[in-house]
């Protein structure tokens, strides 16, 4: 369980391992911001496919970093390839504000045009 | 296995969420589940755990009991909080309720636990605590992967 | 991590046996223990456990209880039966006795906890039950494996 | 956890894997003496090279296939590469009247003398 954080500007990489709940969540969120505004970025990806597991904390989380980046006139996207996180992800509505790719390569290829 | 029992008691700190995770499914594990049905199982519970925790007991002190329960091809799971309760039953099992959005809640949390088992129940006394009862049928009959 | 603490209460089944070395070894490993801290403390739990479900309810059904705390870089961890008690305990912790030859025990058992844990009290009395207090410091200075 | 057991005449071969407690002792003990018996055969073998943890019960599984063995004139050895496994086979004392090989090959080689 563990997270890395990435920085290709002018977007912002969170790579999340293991299983994502509520402990990660606020382990994680504070600094992922503070990156965020450091650096100047524009964008953050959040990257779930080395997730076994993940809750609706991390719906919380994802739906926090949308309301930075919207803010900021960025985007938000995901990449996952996991079914039991897709599940989780459709369930919660993300998909409709939300794009999901599935690898990392498409979310940037994306977030260029 | 036809019947088996256990109950836990651990002190509510987040870092006991996972800890909650793995020792609920190696007590179900003995059904055999399928991956999909562990993934599940933990899910839910760890949406009932960090209830407890952020709701039931406000990130304070206090102590979070699982029960569970095998009968034939069934587990039942309780996790039990002395916290805070639930006032308005009907508006917090609303999907996207929650009140505390100021801690990045999503309001998901009932609708991902009805959703992964098969059953859910909820009993919460204000200031007398809450009770998550879930019930899972592990289907032994299927090829497990 | 400072303080954590856990009680666990399972039927002494011997399929249980496994399971409760999971949930043990998933609260001690809270304290980033190498594996073969764990593993030490897998098989003496695995040892006390054994004996409550053979020798304290003699293999029929009771309740095996867990405690488990975790305080600075030691954990202790109780295991209580309610069962037959320890008549002459001195001979008990003799290492090769065993009150049950015909069903293959080694008489090792607490030789065992004493040799993979720092501690070991053993509390018994006849026909009340026995209750196993094990403690085990986790060296954090040095470099885990 | 588990076990499997071969028959390589006149040697009997159990292999254990996993973790080996009280629970797959007693699930495998009548098994594998009956196996024995049956099959006229008069070493075993018993493979603890793919065990990750082994109790005290195990211990005991080893000392009652001796006698069995013994009182037939055959003889048991052990395989076992794993550290955790060798420590336990150590305090017990058996090493006094078994063998203890790291490969299969080997015991089965011994055995042939
Ligand atoms: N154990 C509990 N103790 C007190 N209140 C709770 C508990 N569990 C849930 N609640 C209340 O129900 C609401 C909805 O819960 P849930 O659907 O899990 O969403 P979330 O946890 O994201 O707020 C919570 O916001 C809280 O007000
Ligand atoms: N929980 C218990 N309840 C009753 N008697 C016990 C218990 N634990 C150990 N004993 C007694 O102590 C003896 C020695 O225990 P141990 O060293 O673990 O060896 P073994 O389990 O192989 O017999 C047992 O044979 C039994 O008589």
């Amino acid at each position: 369980m563990g997270y890395t954080i990435e920085i290709k500007k002018p977007n912002l990489i969170v790579h999340f391992y293991g299983e994502l709940d509520h402990h990660i969540t606020e382990k994680s969120r504070l600094l992922i911001d503070q990156k965020y505004k450091d650096n100047n970025l524009r964008n953050i990806i959040i990257d779930l496919t080395q997730l076994t597991l993940m809750d609706s904390s991390g719906i919380g989380l994802v739906m926090g970093r949308y309301k930075l980046v919207n803010s900021n006139g960025g985007r938000i996207v995901l990449v996952s390839s996991n079914t039991y996180i897709d599940r989780i992800i459709k369930m919660s509505g993300l998909l409709k504000i939300i794009e999901v790719y599935m690898r990392l390569e498409d979310a940037l290829t994306n977030l260029e045009r | 296995m036809d019947k088996n029992y256990m109950r836990l008691e651990f002190s509510s700190k987040s870092n006991n969420e996972s800890f909650a995770r793995v020792v609920v499914a190696a007590f179900a594990s003995q059904l055999d589940p399928t991956l999909e049905e562990l993934s599940d199982i933990k899910t839910a519970v760890s949406e009932a755990v960090t209830n407890a925790i952020i709701h039931g007991y406000e990130l304070g002190q206090g102590i979070i009991i699982i029960e569970a329960k095998i009968e034939n091809d069934t587990v039942e799971i309780q996790i039990i909080d002395n916290g805070k309760g639930i006032a308005d039953l009907e508006q917090a099992m609303e999907p996207f309720y929650t009140s505390k959005p100021d801690l990045e809640r999503s309001g998901m949390g009932f609708t991902v636990m009805e959703t992964f088992m098969d059953e859910l129940i909820v009993e919460s006394t204000k200031d007398i605590g809450t009770k998550v009862i879930m019930r899972k049928k592990i289907d032994r009959s299927i090829d497990k992967e």
